[in-house]
C-alpha cells in the first residue's frame, strides 16, 4: 500500500507548517518568503498530483486516487495559486500575511481530500476542513464591518447546513452499517434504500452540499458573502469551494445512485428519474438556474452581480450532474474548467476595478472600455463567455452540458436551461453597456501594473483560445476524466 | 478559395487594429472591394453543375473537432452564391456610406469587418455547428454597432435586438442538437454536414419521428423567423432600424434579414419537408398577415425610417409566402424577393440617411417640397419608392409577380388573393410618403441650398450602383434566377414528394 | 419589319433619356428633339399601317426568364396585326399633335423640358403596351403608363391639388390592376404561358375552363374599368383634369383611357358570354350616367372628362354586345374628335389666361375663329351628325346593341341624345352668345401656329376618319379568327350591316340633342339663370313662365337637370366619397394599427422583460440581509422538498 | 460481549434491554431542539448553542447505531472526529461573533443586515 497518492496532501501540509514558521520567524519583516513558500507548495502539490498513478484502489481505506480525484486536486491547487496572486494585486491586503496563506493552503488541502474521499468520515472531515478556513478568510479584514457581517452570515449558515448534513450522514451510517462509500452502495442494494429514513437522510445530505455549491434553497449566503468579502477571496470561494462541493456530491451520488430504485415522477418526463437525491438535485438545478439569473437582473454592484451569476452557473453544473450520464460527467468537468478561467478573471477584474475606482457599482464603470481598452476588452470577452456565446470557451462548456441533457432526451429541461442563458445575456450585456455604450464618467485613463496585466492575460487567453481551437483534445480529455467516477480508473 | 473569401475581412480587421485610426475607413473600403472581387471570381469558376449542388470542386472540408465529428466545411451552390454576391455588394456600398463616421472610427470599421465575416460565414458554412457559430458571431458586432454608434435610444434597441435574436438561435441550437443526436453516422460517430441530412430527408427518411420532428421544425422555424422577421416576431426590427446608423441599417436590411430566409431554405425546409408542408397553411397565414399588416402599420408611421422598417416586414412576408406555397415559382419568388429587397431596402435607408444628415430629424410631417430644392435626391428617392412598390421594370415587380404565381398555384391559394391587398396598400403608403417628403410647397427652412445641398458625389456613389442593379434585375431577371433555380427545383421536388398527394393543380 | 417596330419603340425611349438628362441645356430646351422622336414613331406607324393593310401579321418573341419548372419560360415579344397598326397610328399621331400643341401651351413654364421628357416616356409606355405580344409584356407597359400619368397629372405638384389627384389616379388604377394580376395568375395556373395564341388555343381546347376562365375574364375587365375610368373606378378622371390640358388631351382622350378598351378588344376570345354581358351592361350604364353628370358641369375640362367616360362606356357596350369591330372603330374616331376638343379647350383656356369656368366665357367665336370652327366640327362629330366619323362608329355600336340587347340599345340612344345635348351646351356657353366676362373676352387671342395646326389636322381627321368608303376599318379591324368559336364567345357574325331603323333613330337622336341644346342655351340664353332657378325654388318659378317654356322645361329640362344634379351629388358624395372615406379611414386605421403594433405585439415582448425584472426584484427582495430569515426560508424549503419526496 | 450495567439500581432497565429505538428518538428530539433554537433565538451565541445541539444529536445517533450495529467501532470513530470538528467550528464561530459584535452593544443577529439586495 504505497503512500504515493498522499504526496499532494503531504506537500500541502509541509507548506502550511513552513508558512507558519517563516511568518513567525520573519515577524512580518520579509513578507515575500511565506508567499513564495505557499506558492511553491501549491505548485509542487499540483505537479505531484499529476504524477499519481491513477488506479481504482483505495488508499488507507479512505481515499481513492482515480483520474477524477487527481483532476480536482490539480484544479483546486491551481485556483489556490491564482487566488493568492490575485490578492497580491487585488483590493485585499497589500501583502497577504501568514494567516491568509495558511488558511488558503488548508482550505485547498481540504478540497483535495474531499475530491478523493471514498469514506463518509473523510468526506465530512474534508468538508469541514474546507468550510472553516473559508469562514475566517471572508472575515480577514477585521476593520471592515461589511467583511465581518459577511463572515458572520457565512459561519452561521455554514454551520447549520453542515449540522443538518451530519445528522443525515449519521442516519445513513446507521442504516448501512458502514462509512465507506463502496460499502454504502452494497448495503443500499439489499433493502436499506427503501427505508423512509433513508429518503430524509439523503435530502439532508443534499442540503449540506447545496450550501457548499450555493444551490437554491441554500444560496442565501452567497450574495452577501461575495459582496462583503474581498474580490480575490470571493473568487476563490466561487470557484474552488464550489468545485470541491461538486466533487463530493459526485462521490456520494456515484456510490448511492446505482442501487436506489427510481421513484415515480410527478412532473411527467420533465425531470430525470432516479433516487430522491437525483430528484432533489433536479429541482434544485432548475430553481438555482432561474433564481441565479433573475436575481442578477437588478444588481447594481459588480461583485454582487457576479455572486448571482455564480449561483446561476451552479445551476447549470447541477443540471449536468442530475442527468448523470458519461457525457454529463465529461460536460461537468469541462464546464468547471471553463468556469475556473471565466470566473476567476471576472473576480480579478472586479478586484482591480474596486481598487482603482474605489467602488464596485456599475455606474462608476462608465466608459471604462475607452479609458482602458485592454481591461474593457478582457471584461467583454469574459462576460460574453459567461453568457455562452460561440467564439469563447463558455460556449463549448454550455454546449457540452446541453448536448448531454438532450442526449438523454430531456428536451424541455434543455430549453429551460438555454432560455436561462438568454436571460443571463441581459445583465452581462448591461455591464457592457456601462463599459462601452455609456458616456465616460471621468477621463482619467487607467494604468495597470505589469503583474495585473500578466495574470489577466493568463486567465483570459484560455477563454478565447479554447473557444476557437483545441476543442478536440479538450473534449477527449474531459471524456477520459469524467466517467472515471463510474469506477475503472 | 472560399476560406479566403470568408476570412479576408478578418485580415482587414487586423490591419485596422494595427494601422492608425484615420486609415480605418480606407482599409474597410478596400477589404469590402476585395471581398466583392473575390465573390465574382468564385462566380466565374462555378459552372452550371456547381450551381446545382454543394458537392463541387470549390467545397473545402477539413476535420475540426474529430471526437464529435464536427468539420470545418465550407461549400457554395447557387443559393449561397446569390446571397454572397448580395452581401459583398451591399457591404461595399455600405462601406462607402460609412465614410463620414467620426465617433471611435477604428472600432466602427473593425466591427463592420467582423460583421462581414460573420455574414459570409453563415452563407458558406455547410457544417451545422460551424453555421451556428457564424450565426452567433454575427450578433456581437451588431450589438456594438447599434449600441455605440446608434441614435438616442440605441442601448434599448441594441439589447432588444441581441436578446430577441439570441432567444431564437437558442431554440435553433436545441433543434440542431436533436437532429444530430437522433441520426448518428456509421459507428456512432456524429455527422454535422448539412447536405448529408438534406440527402437523407430527400430520400424520404424522416430525421426525427413525427412528434419530435414537429417540435424541432417549430424551434428551427422560430429561430429563423425572428431573423426574417415574420409577423409575430418582428417588433425588434423597427427599433433596431430607427436607432442604427445609416450604413448599418443598410446592411441590417440588405443582408441580415436574408439569413432567416436562407436558413429556412437551406436547413428548416429540406430537413423536415413533410412537417413543413403540413404547417404550410400556418406559414402562409403569418406571411399574409405580415404583408397586409406590415403595409397597414407602415401607413400609420410618422418616422421615415420606422416606415421603411415596416415596409421590410411587409416585403419579407412574400419570402415566407413563396416558401409556404412549395411550388417552383413560389421558391423562385422567395429567393428573388430576398435579392431584390436587399438592394432596394439598402437604397431606401440611404435615402433616409441623406435627408437625416441634413435635417437631423425623420418626422415625415415636417418635410415637404424637397423635389424642388434637391432634384437629383428626389429622383433617386422616387426611383427607390417606385421600385419598392413593385413597378414593372424593376426587381421588386419580378419578385412579387413570381411569388404570386407560385402562391396561386400552390396549396394555399387564398393567401395569394389576400396578399394582393398588400400590393395596393404598399402603393398607397409609398405615394403618401412621396407626397409628404418631395411634393407640395417647400417650407422655408428647406429652401436654402447651403443647408440642404443636393446629393454629394459620395452619396451618388452609394445610390447609383444600387439603382442600376435594381433596374438590371428588373429587366434581365434570368441572370440572377439561373443561379439558384436548380437548387430551388430540387427542394420543391422534395417538398412535393413529402406532401405526397399534393392537392394543388399539380403544376410546376 | 422588325427594325421598324423597334425604331418606333426606341425613338421615344431615347428621346426621354436625352431630354431628361440634358433637356434644359438643349436649344429651345429640347422640345424639337422630343417632337422629332415622336415623329419617327409616327412615320414608323405609317409604314406598319401600309404593310399590314393587306392583312399581314408579324410576331417576334424573345425568352425572358423561367419562373418555375424548366420548360415554363416566360417571354416578351412584339406582335403586329390590324388592331395594333390602328392603335399605333392613333397613339403616335395624337402624341405628335399634342407635342406640337404643348410647345405653344406650355411656353414659359419653369419645368418646360421636364414636361416633354415625361410626354416621351408616356408615349414609349403606350407604344410598349400596344406592341406587346403577350399579356405579361402588356401588363408591364400598362403599369408604366400608370406611372407616367401619375407624373404628368401631378406635373404642377407644387400645389397640393394636382399631387392629390395624381395619387388618386395611380391608386385607383392600381386597384384595377389587381384584377389584372388575378387574371395573370389564373392564366399562368391554367395555361402556363402568357402568349396570346397559346391562351386562345387553350381556351379553344377547353384546357382553360371555368372557374379560372371566368376569373381571368372578370380580372381583365376590372383592370380595364380602372384604366378607362368606368363605373365605379371612374372617380380619378375628373380630378385628373388638374394636369396640364395637353396631358388631358393625350392621356384622357386618346391613349391611356383607350388602353382598357384595347385590352378587352385584344382578349375578347378569352371572355365568356357572361363576362361579355357584364361588360355591355357596365358600358351602357356608365355612358348614360357620365353623360348626365357632364351636363351639370361648369368646368370645360370636366365636361370633356365626363364625356370621355361616357364615350368609353359606349365602346365597352359595343365590345360587350359582340360588335367588336364597331367598338374599336369608335375608339379610333373618338380619339380624334375628343383630342381635338381637349386641345380646343386648351386653346380656349390658354386664351383666357387659364380660366376654365364656362360661365365666365361666351362669344369667343369671334376672338378665336380657328378654335371655334374646329371645335364645332368636333361637337358635330361626337353628336353623331351624319357624314362625320362619330356617326358611323356610334351607329355601328347601336346597331350591334339593337341586335343583341334591345334594352341596352335604348340606354345607348338616350346617352347619344345626352351627348349631343351637353356638347352643344358647352359649345354655346363658350363660343356663342354675348361674352359674360368683359375682362376675359377682351384679352382672348388665338394661339400660335403650333396650337392651331394640330386643331386643323384633327378636325380633318374627325370628318374623314368615319367614311366607310375609305375601307380602312374593314381591312385592319377584321375580327380575330378565334372569335368565331362557338360556345365560348357565342358572338355570331360580328360584322353588322347598318340596320335601317337604327340609322334613322341614331340620326334623330343626334339632331334632337343638337337642336334642344341650341334652343335652350342659344335662344333662351338670357333667361338661363331663371331656367336653372326653379330647379331650386320650383313653385315660385312656375307662375312667371311662358306656356312654351314651361312645357319644354317640364318635359325635358327639369328631369334632365334633376337627374344630372342627383347623379353629380351621388357621384361626389357617393362613389368619390367612398373612395375618400376609404383613404381617410385607411390612414386613421393605419395610425390605430401602428399603435396596436407598438402596444400589443411589442407590448408582449416588453411584458416578458418586465416579468423577468419583477421576478428578479422578488428574488433580491428575499435577500433581505437578515441571517435568521435566510435560515428560516432554507429550512422551510427543505421541509417542502421532504414533503415532495414523501408524497411520490 | 454484553455490556456490564453501570448502575445496578434495582429495577432500572439495563442499557441493553432498552434497544435502539429510544436513542434515535432522543437523537431526533435533540436535533429538532437544536434546529428550533437556531431559528428562534436572535442572540448569536444562542444560535451557536443550537448548532452544537444539532451536532451532538448526530453524535448520539452515531454512537447508538454503532452500539447496536455490527460493532465495527466505525460509528464511534466518526463521533470522535465530529467532536473535534465541532470544537474547532465553535471556536471560529465565537471569534467571528466577537469580532462582529464588539462595536455593538447587543449580540443581536438581526441588527446585522447592511448587506442586502
Amino acid at each position: 500500500m504505497d503512500l504515493g497518492p498522499l504526496l499532494p496532501a503531504v506537500l500541502l501540509t509541509l507548506g502550511i507548517l513552513g508558512v507558519i514558521v517563516t511568518d513567525l520567524l520573519g515577524r512580518g519583516r520579509r513578507p515575500a518568503v511565506p508567499v513564495t513558500l505557499a506558492l511553491a507548495a501549491l505548485a509542487a502539490a499540483a505537479v505531484a498530483a499529476l504524477g499519481i498513478p491513477t488506479g481504482d484502489g483505495l488508499v488507507l481505506g479512505v481515499l481513492r486516487a482515480d483520474a477524477f480525484g487527481v483532476v480536482f486536486a490539480v484544479f483546486c491547487c491551481g485556483v489556490g495559486f491564482v487566488s493568492i496572486l490575485a490578492t497580491l494585486r487585488g483590493e485585499a491586503l497589500r501583502t497577504p500575511g501568514g494567516e491568509f496563506l495558511t488558511l488558503v493552503l488548508s482550505a485547498v488541502l481540504g478540497m483535495v481530500m474531499l475530491a478523493m474521499s471514498a469514506d463518509l468520515v473523510m468526506l465530512y472531515l474534508a468538508f469541514e476542513l474546507v468550510s472553516i478556513p473559508s469562514y475566517v478568510l471572508v472575515g480577514m479584514r477585521r476593520a471592515d464591518p461589511r467583511a465581518n457581517e459577511a463572515s458572520l452570515k457565512y459561519v452561521l449558515f455554514g454551520a447549520v447546513s453542515s449540522g443538518a448534513m451530519l445528522y443525515g450522514l449519521s442516519w445513513i451510517v446507521g442504516l448501512c452499517g458502514t462509512t465507506s462509500l463502496d460499502g454504502l452502495g452494497a448495503a443500499l442494494a439489499n433493502g436499506a434504500a427503501s427505508e423512509p429514513a433513508f429518503v430524509v437522510a439523503s435530502v439532508l445530505v443534499f442540503a449540506g452540499f447545496a450550501f457548499k455549491i450555493s444551490a437554491v434553497p441554500f444560496h442565501f449566503w452567497a450574495p452577501d458573502v461575495y459582496a462583503g468579502a474581498p474580490a480575490a477571496v470571493a473568487g476563490f470561494l466561487a470557484v474552488a469551494s464550489k468545485a470541491a462541493g461538486f466533487a463530493g456530491l459526485v462521490r456520494v451520488v456515484a456510490a448511492t445512485l446505482p442501487s436506489v430504485p427510481a421513484l415515480g415522477d410527478p412532473l411527467g418526463g420533465l425531470l430525470p428519474e432516479g433516487g430522491p437525491l437525483i430528484r432533489a438535485m433536479a429541482v434544485g438545478a432548475l430553481l438555482t438556474m432561474t433564481f441565479g439569473n433573475l436575481g442578477a437582473l437588478r444588481q447594481r454592484e459588480i461583485k454582487r452581480l457576479l455572486a448571482w451569476s455564480s449561483i446561476a452557473h451552479a445551476g447549470y453544473l447541477l443540471l449536468a450532474l442530475c442527468v448523470w450520464s458519461p457525457d454529463a460527467m465529461a460536460a461537468l468537468v469541462l464546464y468547471l474548467v471553463a468556469y475556473l478561467f471565466m470566473n476567476l478573471a471576472a473576480f480579478l477584474i472586479a478586484g482591480i476595478v474596486i481598487r482603482e475606482l474605489g467602488t464596485g457599482d456599475l455606474a462608476a464603470l462608465g466608459g471604462l472600455g475607452r479609458r482602458h481598452p485592454g481591461l474593457g476588452l478582457a471584461l467583454a470577452v469574459v462576460l460574453f463567455s459567461l453568457t455562452g456565446l460561440p467564439p469563447f470557451f463558455g460556449f463549448v462548456a454550455k454546449y457540452s452540458v446541453f448536448y448531454a441533457v438532450l442526449a438523454k432526451g430531456y428536451v424541455w429541461l434543455a430549453v429551460i436551461g438555454l432560455v436561462n442563458g438568454v436571460i443571463s445575456l441581459y445583465y452581462y450585456a448591461r455591464v457592457l453597456s456601462f463599459l462601452y455604450l455609456a458616456e465616460p464618467a471621468e477621463e482619467r485613463t487607467l494604468r495597470l501594473g505589469w503583474p495585473d496585466r500578466g495574470l489577466l492575460a493568463a486567465l483570459v487567453l484560455p477563454v478565447v483560445v479554447f473557444g476557437v481551437a483545441f476543442w478536440g483534445d479538450l473534449l477527449e480529455w474531459a471524456r477520459r476524466v469524467g466517467p472515471a467516477v463510474f469506477g475503472g480508473g | 478559395m472560399l476560406s479566403l473569401l470568408v476570412f479576408t475581412p478578418i485580415a482587414g480587421l487586423l490591419a485596422c487594429w494595427v494601422l492608425p485610426a484615420r486609415h480605418a475607413r480606407a482599409i474597410n473600403l478596400v477589404t469590402c472591394a476585395a471581398a466583392l472581387v473575390l465573390s465574382v471570381v468564385v462566380w466565374q469558376r462555378m459552372d452550371a453543375a456547381a450551381l446545382g449542388s454543394l458537392a463541387n470542386p470549390l467545397a473545402e472540408r477539413a476535420a475540426w473537432i474529430p471526437p464529435v465529428g464536427i468539420e470545418y466545411y465550407l461549400a457554395i451552390d447557387g443559393v449561397s452564391l446569390a446571397l454572397v454576391l448580395l452581401t459583398t455588394f451591399v457591404a461595399f456600398v455600405s462601406a462607402i456610406a460609412s465614410w463620414r463616421v467620426e465617433k471611435l472610427e477604428r472600432g466602427y470599421h473593425m466591427m463592420f469587418l467582423l460583421l462581414l465575416t460573420g455574414m459570409l460565414g453563415v452563407f458558406l458554412a455547410e457544417d451545422l455547428f460551424l453555421f451556428y457559430i457564424f450565426w452567433e458571431v454575427m450578433l456581437l458586432p451588431m450589438y456594438f454597432l447599434i449600441g455605440i454608434w446608434g441614435g438616442p435610444r440605441r442601448q434599448y434597441a441594441a439589447i432588444k435586438f441581441f436578446l430577441y435574436t439570441l432567444a431564437g438561435s437558442v431554440l435553433l441550437l436545441a433543434a440542431i442538437i436533436l437532429v444530430v443526436l437522433k441520426n448518428p453516422g456509421e459507428g456512432g460517430r456524429l455527422v454535422w454536414a448539412i447536405d448529408h441530412y438534406t440527402a437523407l430527408a430527400a430520400s424520404g427518411h424522416a430525421l426525427l419521428e413525427s412528434g419530435l420532428a414537429g417540435l424541432a421544425f417549430v424551434f428551427m422555424f422560430i429561430g429563423f423567423a425572428i431573423k426574417v422577421p415574420c409577423w409575430p416576431f418582428h417588433t425588434w426590427l423597427p427599433d433596431a432600424h430607427v436607432e442604427a446608423p445609416t450604413p448599418i441599417s443598410m446592411i441590417l436590411a440588405g443582408v441580415l434579414l436574408k439569413m432567416g430566409g436562407y436558413g429556412l431554405i437551406r436547413i428548416a425546409y429540406p430537413f423536415f419537408p413533410a412537417t413543413a408542408m403540413d404547417l404550410s397553411t400556418w406559414v402562409a397565414a403569418i406571411s399574409v398577415i405580415a404583408i397586409v399588416y406590415g403595409a397597414f402599420v407602415a401607413m400609420g408611421q410618422t418616422d421615415f425610417k420606422r416606415l421603411i422598417a415596416y415596409s421590410s416586414v411587409s416585403h419579407m412576408g412574400f419570402v415566407t409566402l413563396g416558401l409556404a406555397s412549395g411550388t417552383d415559382e413560389g421558391l423562385n419568388g422567395a429567393m428573388y424577393m430576398m435579392l431584390a429587397h436587399g438592394t432596394i431596402s439598402a437604397m431606401l435607408f440611404m435615402v433616409v440617411g441623406v435627408i437625416y444628415d441634413r435635417a437631423h430629424h425623420r418626422d415625415l410631417d415636417r418635410f415637404g417640397g424637397l423635389a424642388w430644392t434637391m432634384p437629383r435626391y428626389a429622383m433617386f428617392g422616387s426611383f427607390a419608392f417606385f421600385a419598392s412598390l413593385g413597378l414593372p421594370g424593376m426587381s421588386g415587380f419580378i419578385a412579387e409577380f413570381t411569388t404570386f404565381l407560385g402562391a396561386f398555384a400552390g396549396v394555399d391559394r387564398w393567401a395569394a388573393f389576400v396578399a394582393l391587398l398588400g400590393v395596393v396598400l404598399t402603393a398607397a403608403y409609398y405615394l403618401i410618403t412621396l407626397q409628404k417628403v418631395y411634393l407640395g410647397d417647400t417650407p422655408a427652412v428647406y429652401k436654402d441650398p447651403k443647408h440642404y445641398p443636393d446629393l454629394t458625389a459620395r452619396e451618388v456613389a452609394v445610390l447609383a450602383p444600387l439603382a442600376l442593379v435594381t433596374l438590371y434585375m428588373g429587366l434581365v431577371p434570368s441572370t440572377a434566377m439561373d443561379l439558384y433555380m436548380d437548387v430551388a427545383r430540387g427542394l420543391t421536388r422534395t417538398l412535393a414528394q413529402a406532401a405526397s398527394g399534393f392537392p394543388g393543380l399539380g403544376l410546376g | 419589319m422588325l427594325t421598324v417596330a423597334l425604331a418606333i419603340l426606341a425613338a421615344p425611349l431615347v428621346g426621354f433619356v436625352l431630354q431628361y438628362a440634358w433637356g434644359p441645356r438643349l436649344w429651345r430646351q429640347g422640345d424639337w428633339l422630343t417632337l422629332l422622336a415622336i415623329g419617327v414613331s409616327l412615320v414608323g406607324s405609317g409604314v406598319v399601317l401600309a404593310d399590314v393593310w393587306g392583312g399581314a401579321t408579324y410576331r417576334w418573341t424573345w425568352e425572358w426568364f423561367t419562373p418555375g419548372a424548366v420548360g415554363s419560360a416566360l417571354s416578351i415579344g412584339i406582335a403586329i396585326d390590324g388592331l395594333t397598326a390602328v392603335m399605333l397610328c392613333v397613339v403616335s399621331l395624337v402624341a405628335f399633335l399634342v407635342h406640337l400643341f404643348s410647345m405653344g401651351y406650355m411656353h414659359g413654364d419653369p419645368k418646360y423640358p421636364l414636361f416633354f421628357a415625361w410626354l416621351q416616356m408616356f408615349s414609349f409606355s403606350m407604344l410598349v403596351l400596344v406592341l406587346a405580344g403577350n399579356l405579361l409584356h402588356l401588363f408591364m407597359g400598362w403599369e408604366l403608363v400608370g406611372l407616367c400619368s401619375y407624373k404628368l397629372i401631378g406635373f404642377w405638384s407644387e400645389r397640393p391639388a394636382p399631387a392629390n389627384a395624381a395619387r388618386k389616379a395611380f391608386l385607383t388604377t392600381r386597384i384595377g390592376d389587381l384584377g389584372m394580376m388575378v387574371a395573370l395568375m389564373a392564366i399562368y395556373a391554367a395555361v402556363g404561358s402568357f402568349e396570346f395564341d397559346r391562351i386562345f388555343e387553350a381556351v379553344e381546347q377547353r384546357a382553360f375552363d371555368d372557374p379560372w376562365l371566368m376569373l381571368a375574364g372578370l380580372g381583365l375587365f376590372a383592370a380595364a374599368v380602372g384604366k378607362s375610368a368606368q363605373l365605379p373606378l371612374h372617380v380619378w378622371l375628373p380630378d385628373a383634369m388638374e394636369g396640364p390640358t395637353p396631358v388631358s388631351a393625350l392621356i384622357h382622350a386618346a391613349t391611356m383611357v383607350a388602353a382598357g378598351v384595347y385590352l378587352v378588344g385584344r382578349m375578347v376570345p378569352l371572355l365568356s358570354p357572361e363576362v361579355l354581358a357584364v361588360i355591355a351592361v357596365i358600358g351602357a350604364v356608365t355612358a348614360l350616367m357620365a353623360g348626365l353628370i357632364a351636363l351639370a358641369q361648369d368646368d370645360i375640362k370636366k365636361v370633356l372628362a365626363y364625356s370621355t367616360v361616357s364615350q368609353l362606356g359606349y365602346m365597352f357596350l359595343g365590345l360587350g354586345v359582340g360588335a367588336w369591330h364597331a367598338g374599336l372603330f369608335h375608339l379610333t374616331t373618338h380619339a380624334f374628335f375628343k383630342a381635338l376638343m381637349f386641345l380646343g379647350s386648351g386653346s380656349v383656356i390658354h386664351a383666357c389666361h387659364h380660366e376654365q369656368d364656362m360661365r365666365k366665357m361666351g362669344g369667343l367665336l369671334r376672338r378665336l375663329p380657328v378654335t371655334g370652327g374646329t371645335f364645332a366640327v368636333g361637337v358635330l362629330a361626337i353628336a353623331g351628325a351624319p357624314f362625320l366619323s362619330g356617326f358611323y362608329s356610334k351607329d355601328a355600336i347601336l346597331s350591334g346593341a339593337w341586335n343583341r340587347f334591345p334594352l341596352l340599345f335604348w340606354i345607348g340612344l338616350a346617352a347619344a341624345v345626352l351627348t349631343a345635348f351637353y356638347m352643344t351646351r358647352l359649345y354655346v356657353l363658350t363660343f356663342l352668345g354675348r361674352p359674360r366676362d368683359e375682362h376675359v373676352h377682351a384679352h382672348a387671342h388665338e394661339g400660335g401656329l403650333s396650337m392651331t395646326l394640330p386643331l386643323l389636322v384633327l378636325a380633318v381627321l374627325s370628318v374623314v376618319a368615319g367614311w366607310p368608303f375609305l375601307g380602312w376599318d374593314a381591312a385592319l379591324l377584321a375580327p380575330p379568327t378565334h372569335l368565331r368559336v362557338e360556345g365560348v364567345a357565342t358572338v355570331g357574325d360580328l360584322h353588322f350591316e347598318h340596320d335601317g331603323t337604327v340609322m334613322v333613330l341614331a340620326i334623330a337622336a343626334g339632331l334632337v340633342g343638337l337642336v334642344a341644346g341650341y334652343a335652350v342655351f342659344g335662344r333662351l340664353a338670357h333667361r338661363l339663370d331663371a331656367l336653372k332657378a326653379p330647379f331650386r325654388g320650383l313653385e315660385r318659378a312656375f307662375a312667371r313662365k311662358f306656356w312654351f317654356d314651361e312645357l319644354y322645361r317640364e318635359v325635358v329640362l327639369r328631369p334632365a337637370y334633376g337627374l344630372a344634379a342627383w347623379f353629380t351629388a351621388t357621384d361626389q358624395r357617393g362613389v368619390d366619397g367612398v373612395v375618400n372615406a376609404v383613404g381617410r379611414g385607411g390612414t386613421r386605421g393605419a395610425r390605430v394599427s401602428a399603435f396596436v403594433d407598438r402596444v400589443v405585439v411589442d407590448g408582449l415582448v416588453r411584458l416578458t422583460g418586465a416579468v423577468c425584472q419583477f421576478l428578479g426584484a422578488g428574488v433580491s427582495l428575499l435577500q433581505s440581509g437578515r441571517v435568521r430569515l435566510y435560515l428560516g426560508v432554507s429550512v422551510g424549503a427543505l421541509a417542502v422538498i421532504l414533503l415532495l419526496e414523501g408524497l411520490s | 460481549m454484553s455490556p456490564v450495567p453501570l448502575l445496578a439500581l434495582p429495577g432500572a432497565p439495563s442499557l441493553a434491554a432498552v434497544g435502539l429505538g429510544p436513542y434515535l428518538v432522543v437523537g431526533a428530539a435533540l436535533f429538532s431542539a437544536g434546529l428550533v433554537t437556531v431559528l428562534a433565538r436572535r442572540n448569536a451565541v444562542a444560535i451557536l448553542i443550537g448548532i452544537e445541539l444539532m451536532l451532538n444529536a448526530a453524535n448520539l445517533n452515531l454512537v447508538a447505531f454503532d452500539r447496536f450495529g455490527p460493532g465495527l467501532v466505525r460509528g464511534q470513530v466518526f463521533a470522535l472526529f465530529v467532536l473535534v470538528i465541532a470544537a474547532a467550528e465553535a471556536a471560529v464561530a465565537l471569534a467571528i461573533v466577537l469580532n462582529v459584535f464588539d462595536s455593538r452593544d447587543r449580540v443581536d443577529v438581526d441588527q446585522v443586515r447592511s448587506l442586502k439586495g
